[in-house]
C-alpha cells in the first residue's frame, strides 16, 4: 500500500466537499475516482497534492503520516500531477516547460549556473538526457523547440504529463488527462498513462469522466457522491454496484 | 486649551484636509478602475493637464465659468481619445501591460500639456482666500484655513454625487457590471466602448476638480503629475474598487503624514512625507492585501 | 538569407544548447566583440565615448538587471534608481574607507549592499502582485533617496551633498580617459552579461520564469517561491548595484542623490518595455534605443531648423522626445508587446527560413 | 592484411577500425542529437553480435531477415551475419506482413531481426507458416514487455551473450572473417518486380564491392564524404550508397530520426554524396513550389525572376560551359539572394556528387536542380547488376540520357532494342528459381535487363521503357508511356499517372492528384472541400489538369516522332494508387499491367467516347473501416496539336 487515505473531511467555508472519504492505492496500481460533478473528485485531488489541508483525517503516504501536506513538500516526496485546465508556463518551449520539472533534482546553486563551465553544465546536460528520454518516449520530439502556447490542446496535455514525469514520481494525479479529446487522441493517451505504469512503475490516480477509459485502463475504481464514497473495487464490480447507478443517473437522495 | 492640544487639532485638521485632496485624485483612479480594470497612472498627468489648460484659459482673459467649461470639454475629449486609441486595441492583455501604457501615456501627457501651454509655474486664484476661518480661531483660536474647509466640501460634494451616480443610475450599474467582467457584460449588451468613454470623462472632469484644488494649494507646475504617486498609498489602504475607501484612504494618509512630519520627522531628520506614505500602505497591505474594502481574490488550480 | 545552415549538427547536448548555436552567429558575435573592445576605443572620440557609448553600456546593464526581475520573475519593480544610488554610494564609500580594497572588490560589494536592500523590498513581493508590487518599490525608490541624502556617513557629510567620484584604479593603471572608462565599462557589462545569460538559460531562469508565467502551478511542482523571487530581487538588484557604481564612477564622475531620482526609473523600464521584456538582448537594444534616440532627435531637429531657418527651442525638443517615448511605450505594447527583441528575433528566424515563408 | 584481400564487408570494416577507428562511421539522430558510431566501436560491437549469433546456431550460408529502418544496429547486425558467412536478407520495413512470407519460406530463414513492436507483431502474425522461424531479435523493448513467446529476444541480451562468449574466444570472429572470400554470398535482395511474384537475387561480396569501388574511385569518394540514409534498406541502391560504397571508401552513414523529420534531418547533416529516386525529387519540388506560393509578392517575384535566370543560365554555369558575363553577375546575385539559401534549406549546400535512378525522370524536373547548383547527374542499374550500369560524369550531364556505361561494364542493345549488359556487378543467381535465372542471364552470361533504348549521338545510353511497356499506336507509332507521364508528373498538381495507348489509335491517360498541392490550390480559392475524393470531382480540378495535359501535348507536339502519342481524353481517379492494394511496387513505380486489369471498365469507357463512367470501389477509411464507394468519373477531352507547328511551351 503506497498510500492510504484515512477519514478525509474538507470543508470550504459550510460546504462539505469531503466527508469522511477512506480508500487506499497500491504500488504500481491505476486507480480511477470518478462520481457526478462537483462530487468532491478535484478536492481528492487537491487534498493528496497538498493544495488543500482537510479539516479531518490523516493520508499515509509510503508510510509517512501526514495531517495535511503542503504542495512543495508533496513534491519532494514524489508526488506529481497535472491539471484540469492546463497550467503550462505559455511563455517557455517544450523542452524547458519539461526542464522545470526536473528543478527539485538539480543541486547547483545560482552561481555554479551563471559560471555555467563545470558542475552546473554537467548536470544540466544530464538533466536534458533524462527529459530527451521522456520526449522520445511521449513522440513528441518534432515540437521539441516550439513554445507551449502555439501548440494544439491534445499535444499540450501530453507536453503537461511529460512535466510530470520529469520528477520521476512515485505517484502521478491524473486530473481528467483526456477531457476534451477527441477519440484518437484518447486513445494516445491511454496508451501513454498505460506505458508509464508498465515502463516506469509509477503508480496512477485518475479523474476521469470517460467510462470507457476508466473501465478499459484502471485496476481499481472509487466512486464519489457529494463528498461521499459510495462505492470502491474492480472497474466490473462498481460497474454493476446499484448505488452508483443511482449517483450517475440522478435519483435523488 | 491647553496649547499642545490646539497645535494637535490644527495638525491633524491640516493633514485630514490633506488627505482630502489626495482623496480627490484617489477618485479619478478608482473611477477608472472600477469601470475597466485598468490602473490609470496617468490620472496624475491629466490633473497637471486639466490644471494647466484652465489656469492658461483664465490668464488670457477667459471668463472663470467658460474655461471651466471649455477645460471639462477637452478633458471629456481627451478621454474619448485615450480609450479609442490606447484602450481599445489593449482590451485583453494582462493589468501589467496596461498599467504600463498608462504610464506611457503619462509621458505623452506632460509632453503635451508643457508643449503647448509651456512649463513656466502658474499661480491659481478662485476667490476664495487661504486665509484661516475667523469664528473658529476667534473661539478657540485654532485656524484652519478657509479654502482647505472649502475643498473639503468640495470633495464630499464630488463624492455623493459619484456615490448616487455608481448605485442609482442606469449607467452606473452598468458600469459595475461592466467592471467585474468585460465578456459577461458585453455579453447582456452593455456598449463597453461607450462605458468606457462616459468612464474616461468623467474621470477627466475629476481631475479637473483636483487640478483646481490641487492648483491653488501648490501653483500650476510640473511637480502636479507626482501628485498621482502620492494617491497611491491612499488606493492600496482604500482598496482599489471603492469610492468610500479612497476618501478614508485619503484622510488616513493625509493625518498620519501630517502627524509624522510634526512628530516623528524631527527623529529622522525630517522631510519624510516622502516615503513616509508608503511605509503606512505596505504595512497595511502585508496584513490586508486587497486593501480596506477590495474583494478578496481567490486563486483556482 | 545569410545563414547556410546545412551540416551544422549537434552531436552533444552541450552544441545543442550553447549560446549561439549556428555558426554564422558565433562570427557575427565575435566581430561585434572585436568592433566593440578594439576598434571602438582607438576610433572613439571623447563625446562618442563619454556621452554615448559608455552611458548606453551603463544603462543597458541597469535594464538587464531589470529585465530579470520584471521580464523573466514577472515582479514589475519602480525602484530600479534606487538600488543603482545603493551601488554608487556604497562604491564610494568602499573605496573611500576601505582603499586597500580595490576598485573590482568594492564594486562587488556595493552590488551586494544593492542586492540586500532588494531583498528587503522585495518580501512585499511573496504576499502581493502585479502593480501592488510596483508601490513596494516606489517605497523603496523614495525611502533610499531620503536616506542617502539625509544621513551624512554616506556623502562623507558633504554640505553639497555631491559628492565626486574618486578615480579608478586597478592594479596601478589608472582608468582615467573616456577610452579607458569605457573598456572598463565594457568589460563589466560582457561578463555580467554572459553570467545573466547562463543563469537565465539554467534551473534558476527556468525557475523565474515559471513563477512569471503560473506561480501556482510552479508551487505545485516544487519551485520555492519565497527562494525564488527573492533571488531575483537580489540578483537583478545587484546587476542595478553595480550599473549605478559605473554610472558614477565611468560617467557622471559624481556621486549624487538627484541622478538616480524615479524619472531614471522610468527611462530604464522603458528600456525594457521597448526592447523587449524577458530577453537580454532586448536590454541592450532598449538602452541603445532609449539612449540614442534623443541624440537623433537633435540632429533632426538641427537639421529642420537649418533646412527650413525655423528654430526650435531646447524646450520643445525634451517635450517632444517626452511625447515620443510615452507614444512609443503604447505603440509597442500595442503592435510587439515583447519588443525590438521579438522583431530581430523575427527577421532572424526569417533570414533562416528564406527563400521560404514557413 | 594488404588492400588487396579486402574483399569482404567484414574484413573492410575491420581494416577501418584498425585505420580510422576514431572517426565516425554512423552517425543517428536519437534523443535530440547526432549519437555516433566511430569505426572502432562499430567493430567492437559487430565482433560481439557475431559470437552471440553464432551461438544461436547461425552457420555459413544461413539466411537471416531483417526488417527494421536505417539504424546503426542493422548494419551492425548485417556484418555480423556476413562474419559468419551468413546471407542477411534485408525486407521492406513498410511491407505488410503477408509479403513476407514468400520470402522468410523461399530462403528458409532461421533467425531474424526486427526493429520494434510494429515489425515484431507482423512475424508473430506469420509465424505459423514459417516453421524454420526460430528466433526473433528485438531492438526496441516499447510495449514488448508482457509479450511471452520463447522465439523473442532483445538485441541487447543477444550482445551480452555475444561478448561474453567474445571474452572466453577472443580470436574467433577474426578466423570466421578470414575464412571469408570475394566469392561467398553477401546479401540476398527480392526484387519488388512490376510483374508475378518476387525474385532473390544473390549478390556476393565480390558483386556488390566491384562496381562500388570503382564508382567511388570515378567520382573521388573519400573518408570525408557523408551520406543520409532513409531509403528502405531492403532497396539494392541504399546497400550500394549506403554500405557498400561506405565500407569501401570509409565515409560516415547517418540515420534520420523518423520519417516524419527528415527534411530537418537532412539539413543538420547537410550531405556531401546525395542519391534519390525521382519520385523524391518530385515531392520536393512540389514543396518548394507550394512554398514559394505562399510567399509574399515581392518574394514571389524575386523568386521568379532570379529562377528564370537560372533556368537560361544554371545548369550550363555548372557544366563548365562558356557563359555572357552579364549573365554570370546575374546568377552570382541570385546565388546569394535564391539559389544560394534554397540549397541551404533543403539540407543540400555541401552535395558535391548528386544521383537519380530507379525510373526515368522528367527532363524539366531534373533542370531545376541543376540550375541552381546541385550537381544532380542520372544513372542507371538494377538490382540484378549491383546497381553501376551507366554514370553520366561531370561534365557531360544531359536530361534526357543515363550516360555512358562505367569502366568494367559491357553493352549492347538486341535487335528488340532491348539492353543487355555483362559486369562483374552481375548477380549469381535468383535464388531457387533456375528458370528466372535462365531466362535472365543467357550462356555468354549477358544479362537481360528488360529496358529498351539506345545510344544517342554523344555515346550515351537513352532509356526509352520497360520492354514490355514499349508499344506502339496503331498506326505503327512509338508509345514510350513513361516519357508522357514524367513530363505530365513534372506539374505539382499530378502526383501519379498511368498512360494507354498499346496497339490502340489514341493515347488515354487515368491521373491521380497530389492533394496537398491541390488542396493548397483549392484553399486559395477559398474553395472548401473534404478530402482526396471529393476534390478529385471537383470540375474546376479538371479544368486545372486539362491546362496541364494540353501543355504537355504542346511540348509534344514540337517532336516529331512521337507527336502524335498526345493524350486525347483523361479522368482523374477517384482514389490515391496504392502500394498496399498493390498498384504500386514498394518503391512506389506503377503497375501498368495490374492497373490495366483492375480498371478495365475505366479504360474501355475512356476510348468509347462515353463523357463519365461509373465505378463501385472498395475503399478502406483511416481507422480501419472498409466502405463500397460509387461515384461517376467524369471524362474530359484534351486539346491536341498539329505536330510540329506548335511551340515549344516554357
Amino acid at each position: 500500500m503506497i498510500l492510504s487515505v484515512e477519514n478525509v473531511s474538507l470543508a470550504f467555508g459550510g460546504v462539505r466537499a469531503l466527508q469522511d472519504v477512506s480508500f487506499d492505492v497500491g504500488e504500481h496500481e491505476i486507480r480511477a475516482i470518478i462520481g457526478p460533478n462537483g462530487a468532491g473528485k478535484s478536492s481528492m485531488l487537491n487534498v493528496l497534492n497538498g493544495v488543500y489541508h482537510p479539516q479531518k483525517g490523516t493520508i499515509r503516504f509510503k508510510e509517512k503520516i501526514f495531517k495535511d501536506m503542503d504542495s512543495h513538500e508533496a513534491a519532494a516526496l514524489g508526488i506529481a500531477r497535472t491539471f484540469q485546465n492546463i497550467a503550462l508556463f505559455k511563455g517557455m518551449s517544450v523542452l524547458d516547460n519539461i526542464m522545470t520539472g526536473r528543478n527539485l533534482k538539480m543541486r547547483c546553486n545560482f552561481l555554479q549556473q551563471a559560471l555555467w563551465v563545470g558542475p552546473a553544465k554537467r548536470e544540466e546536460m544530464e538533466h536534458r538526457r533524462a527529459v530527451e528520454e521522456i520526449i522520445d518516449f511521449l513522440e513528441i520530439q518534432h515540437i521539441r523547440r516550439t513554445p507551449v502556447g502555439r501548440l494544439p490542446y491534445g499535444l499540450q496535455k501530453r507536453v503537461e504529463l511529460g512535466r510530470a514525469l520529469a520528477a520521476e514520481p512515485k505517484m502521478l494525479l491524473l486530473d481528467e488527462p483526456m477531457a476534451g479529446m477527441n477519440l484518437e487522441e484518447k486513445q494516445d493517451m491511454c496508451r501513454f498513462v498505460l506505458d508509464v505504469n508498465d515502463e516506469f512503475g509509477t503508480t496512477i490516480v485518475l479523474i476521469e469522466h470517460d467510462m470507457g477509459v476508466v473501465m478499459d485502463i484502471s485496476d481499481r475504481v472509487v466512486v464519489l457522491d457529494y463528498g461521499r464514497k459510495i462505492a470502491d473495487g474492480t472497474p466490473d464490480q462498481v460497474r454493476n454496484d446499484q448505488k452508483v447507478i443511482d449517483a450517475y443517473l440522478g435519483v435523488t437522495h | 486649551m491647553p496649547i499642545e492640544v490646539i497645535f494637535f487639532i490644527e495638525v491633524l485638521a491640516g493633514g485630514l484636509l490633506a488627505g482630502v485632496m489626495y482623496a480627490l485624485v484617489a477618485l479619478g483612479f478608482v473611477l477608472i478602475y472600477k469601470a475597466s480594470g485598468v490602473f490609470n497612472f496617468a490620472q496624475g498627468a491629466m490633473v497637471f493637464f486639466a490644471a494647466l489648460t484652465f489656469v492658461s484659459l483664465v490668464e488670457r482673459g477667459w471668463n472663470f465659468w467658460l474655461a471651466l467649461v471649455v477645460t471639462l470639454a477637452v478633458m471629456v475629449v481627451l478621454g474619448l481619445v485615450t480609450e479609442r486609441v490606447v484602450l481599445r486595441p489593449l482590451v485583453n492583455q494582462p493589468q501589467i501591460t496596461l498599467f504600463m501604457a498608462t504610464i506611457g501615456l503619462t509621458f505623452v501627457l506632460e509632453g503635451l500639456s508643457q508643449l503647448i501651454w509651456g512649463s513656466q509655474p502658474h499661480g491659481l486664484e478662485l476667490g476664495i482666500p487661504d486665509v484661516p476661518m475667523e469664528w473658529l480661531s476667534q473661539r478657540w483660536n485654532i485656524n484652519i484655513s478657509q479654502f482647505d474647509l472649502f475643498a473639503a466640501f468640495v470633495a464630499g460634494l464630488l463624492v455623493a454625487v459619484l456615490a448616487v451616480f455608481f448605485q442609482k443610475t442606469r449607467i452606473g450599474r452598468a458600469l459595475r457590471a461592466v467592471a467585474d467582467d468585460h465578456q459577461a457584460a458585453l455579453a447582456v449588451g452593455i456598449p463597453l466602448q461607450h462605458i468606457w468613454a462616459i468612464v474616461w470623462a468623467v474621470a477627466g472632469f475629476v481631475a479637473l476638480v483636483a487640478g483646481l484644488m490641487w492648483g491653488v494649494r501648490n501653483g500650476v507646475q510640473f511637480a502636479l503629475t507626482f501628485v498621482a504617486l502620492k494617491a497611491l498609498p491612499v488606493l492600496l489602504i482604500g482598496g482599489f474598487e471603492s469610492i468610500p475607501g479612497a476618501i478614508i484612504g485619503g484622510l488616513i494618509i493625509g493625518a498620519t503624514e501630517k502627524l509624522a512630519e510634526v512628530y516623528v520627522g524631527p527623529f529622522f531628520g525630517g522631510g519624510i512625507e516622502s516615503w513616509f506614505a508608503y511605509v503606512v500602505a505596505l504595512l497595511f497591505l502585508l496584513v490586508r492585501p486587497e486593501g480596506l474594502f477590495g474583494e478578496k481574490h481567490i486563486d483556482r488550480v | 538569407m545569410l545563414y547556410r545552415e546545412a551540416g551544422q549538427f549537434k552531436s552533444s547536448y552541450a552544441q545543442d544548447q550553447q549560446i549561439f548555436p549556428i555558426r554564422q552567429d558565433r562570427v557575427a558575435i565575435a566581430l561585434l566583440l572585436v568592433l566593440a573592445f578594439v576598434v571602438v576605443p582607438l576610433i572613439g572620440n571623447q563625446y562618442w565615448l563619454g556621452a554615448l557609448i559608455t552611458p548606453f553600456l551603463i544603462f543597458a546593464l541597469a535594464a538587464l538587471g531589470l529585465n530579470i526581475l520584471t521580464g523573466y520573475a514577472g515582479q514589475l519593480s519602480l525602484g530600479t534608481a534606487a538600488f543603482m544610488a545603493v551601488g554608487a554610494f556604497m562604491a564610494y564609500n568602499f573605496v573611500l574607507r576601505m582603499p586597500w580594497l580595490g576598485v573590482i572588490p568594492s564594486f562587488i560589494l556595493a552590488g551586494l549592499c544593492a542586492a540586500a536592500v532588494g531583498i528587503v523590498f522585495g518580501l512585499p513581493s511573496l504576499r502581493i502582485k502585479g502593480f501592488y508590487l510596483a508601490v513596494a518599490t516606489l517605497a523603496c525608490q523614495f525611502f533610499v533617496l531620503w536616506m542617502l541624502q539625509r544621513v551624512g556617513w554616506f556623502t562623507n557629510n558633504s554640505t553639497s551633498g555631491v559628492v565626486t567620484a574618486q578615480q579608478i584604479v586597478i592594479f596601478g593603471v589608472p582608468f582615467d580617459t573616456p577610452a579607458r572608462k569605457y573598456l572598463f565599462t565594457l568589460t563589466v557589462v560582457a561578463v555580467m552579461a554572459l553570467l545573466a545569460k547562463n543563469l537565465m538559460r539554467s534551473e534558476t531562469g527556468r525557475a523565474f520564469m515559471a513563477v512569471r508565467d503560473m506561480d501556482v502551478a510552479a508551487s505545485v511542482i516544487g519551485i520555492p517561491m519565497m527562494k525564488t523571487k527573492l533571488l531575483a530581487f537580489a540578483i537583478s538588484s545587484f546587476y542595478c548595484g553595480v550599473a549605478g557604481a559605473l554610472h558614477a564612477f565611468c560617467y557622471l564622475g559624481t556621486v549624487e542623490p538627484e541622478a538616480y531620482s524615479l524619472d531614471l526609473s522610468f527611462r530604464i523600464l522603458f528600456m525594457i518595455i521597448i526592447g523587449g521584456v524577458g530577453s537580454i538582448l532586448g536590454a541592450f537594444l532598449g538602452s541603445a534605443f532609449i539612449t540614442l534616440f534623443p541624440i537623433f532627435l537633435n540632429l533632426v531637429s538641427g537639421a529642420i531648423s537649418h533646412a527650413t531657418g525655423f528654430e526650435i527651442s531646447h524646450a520643445v525638443i525634451s517635450n517632444l522626445e517626452l511625447i515620443i517615448f510615452g507614444g512609443l511605450i503604447v505603440f509597442f505594447l500595442i503592435v510587439e508587446p515583447a519588443g525590438l527583441a521579438r522583431l530581430w528575433q523575427i527577421a532572424k528566424e526569417k533570414l533562416r527560413l528564406w527563400p521560404f515563408p514557413h | 592484411m594488404t588492400v588487396g584481400t579486402l574483399d569482404t564487408f567484414p574484413k573492410l570494416l575491420m581494416h577501418h577500425a584498425q585505420l580510422r577507428g576514431a572517426r565516425p562511421a554512423i552517425r543517428e539522430k536519437d534523443l535530440g542529437i547526432w549519437q555516433t558510431w566511430t569505426w572502432k566501436r562499430f567493430a567492437d560491437e559487430v565482433r560481439a553480435l557475431a559470437c552471440g549469433l553464432h551461438a544461436d546456431g547461425l552457420r555459413r550460408g544461413g539466411h537471416v531477415a531483417l526488417v527494421s529502418d536505417n539504424r546503426p544496429r542493422l548494419y551492425a547486425a548485417m556484418c555480423a551475419i556476413q562474419c559468419l558467412g551468413g546471407i542477411p536478407v534485408p525486407l521492406y520495413q513498410d511491407a505488410v506482413a503477408e509479403e513476407m512470407v514468400f520470402p522468410i519460406q523461399n530462403a528458409e530463414i532461421t533467425l531474424a531481426f526486427a526493429e520494434d513492436q510494429e515489425q515484431v507483431d507482423k512475424l508473430l502474425e506469420i509465424l505459423p507458416r514459417c516453421p524454420t522461424l526460430a528466433r526473433i531479435y528485438y531492438d526496441d523493448p516499447r510495449g514488448l514487455r508482457q509479450y511471452q513467446q520463447p522465439q523473442l529476444r532483445s538485441y541487447d541480451e543477444l550482445l551480452k551473450a555475444g561478448s561474453e562468449a567474445l571474452a572466453r574466444n577472443p580470436g574467433f570472429v577474426d578466423a570466421e572473417i578470414d575464412q571469408g572470400s570475394g566469392s561467398d554470398v553477401a546479401g540476398m535482395f527480392f526484387t519488388s518486380g512490376t510483374t508475378a511474384a518476387p525474385k532473390g537475387v544473390v549478390h556476393t561480396h565480390a558483386s556488390l564491392l566491384g562496381p562500388a569501388r570503382t564508382a567511388a574511385e570515378m567520382e573521388r569518394l573519400g573518408e570525408a564524404d557523408v551520406i543520409l540514409a532513409y531509403l528502405p534498406p531492403a532497396w539494392i541502391g541504399q546497400n550500394i550508397f549506403s554500405c557498400a560504397q561506405a565500407f569501401v571508401t570509409g565515409y560516415c552513414i547517418c540515420c534520420p530520426e523518423a520519417p516524419e523529420t527528415l527534411m530537418n534531418d537532412m539539413r543538420e547533416i547537410g550531405p556531401t554524396y546525395y542519391f534519390a529516386p525521382p519520385r523524391v525529387l518530385e515531392a520536393l519540388l512540389t514543396q518548394v513550389s507550394i512554398r514559394m506560393d505562399d510567399a509574399a509578392a515581392p518574394k514571389r517575384w524575386l523568386y521568379r525572376k532570379f529562377m528564370g535566370i537560372a533556368n537560361r543560365v544554371g545548369g550550363a554555369l555548372l557544366d563548365g560551359k562558356p557563359v555572357g558575363f552579364l549573365d554570370r553577375v546575374a546568377y552570382a546575385i541570385g546565388d546569394l539572394l535564391v539559389y544560394g539559401p534554397l540549397r541551404n534549406v533543403l539540407g543540400m549546400s555541401r552535395v558535391r556528387i548528386g544521383y537519380t535512378a530507379g525510373e526515368a525522370i522528367g527532363p524539366d524536373l531534373f533542370k531545376f536542380y541543376r540550375s541552381i547548383g546541385i550537381n544532380l547527374k542520372q544513372l542507371y542499374g538494377s538490382t540484378e547488376t549491383a546497381v553501376f550500369v551507366c554514370i553520366q560524369p561531370d561534365g557531360e550531364v544531359r536530361a534526357d540520357t543515363v550516360g555512358p556505361a562505367v569502366k568494367g561494364v559491357e553493352l549492347r542493345f538486341s535487335p528488340q532494342r532491348e539492353l543487355l549488359i555483362r559486369s562483374e556487378g552481375l548477380f549469381r543467381e535468383y535464388y531457387k528459381n533456375p528458370e528466372a535465372t535462365r531466362a535472365a542471364k543467357d550462356a555468354e552470361g549477358w544479362f537481360h535487363t528488360g529496358d529498351a533504348g539506345f545510344f544517342d549521338a554523344g555515346g550515351h545510353v537513352k532509356i526509352i521503357d520497360r520492354v514490355k511497356d514499349v508499344g506502339k499506336l496503331a498506326d505503327g507509332t512509338l508509345f514510350a508511356p513513361k516519357y508522357l507521364e514524367n513530363k505530365l508528373k513534372f506539374f505539382p498538381y499530378i502526383k501519379e499517372t498511368v498512360c494507354f495507348g498499346h496497339a490502340r489509335d489514341q493515347v488515354c491517360a487515368f491521373i491521380n492528384i497530389d492533394p496537398d498541392a491541390i488542396g493548397n490550390w483549392a484553399e486559395k480559392r477559398n474553395m472548401p472541400y473534404s478530402g482526396y475524393t471529393d476534390l478529385a470531382s471537383r470540375d474546376e480540378v479538371y479544368d486545372l489538369v486539362r491546362e496541364c495535359v494540353e501543355r504537355v501535348n504542346a511540348d509534344l507536339a514540337a517532336e516529331p516522332e512521337i507527336a502524335n502519342s498526345q493524350i486525347h481524353r483523361f479522368l482523374i481517379l477517384h482514389k490515391e494508387l496504392d502500394a498496399d492494394d498493390g498498384e504500386l511496387t514498394r518503391t512506389r513505380k506503377v503497375r501498368r499491367g495490374f492497373i490495366g486489369e483492375k480498371y478495365d471498365a475505366l479504360v474501355s469507357a475512356l476510348y468509347s467516347g462515353q463523357t463519365s463512367v461509373h465505378v463501385e470501389a472498395q475503399v478502406r477509411y483511416e481507422d480501419g473501416r472498409t466502405g463500397t464507394f460509387s461515384a461517376d468519373l467524369k471524362i474530359r477531352d484534351a486539346k491536341t496539336f498539329a505536330p510540329g507547328a506548335a511551340t515549344r511551351a516554357a
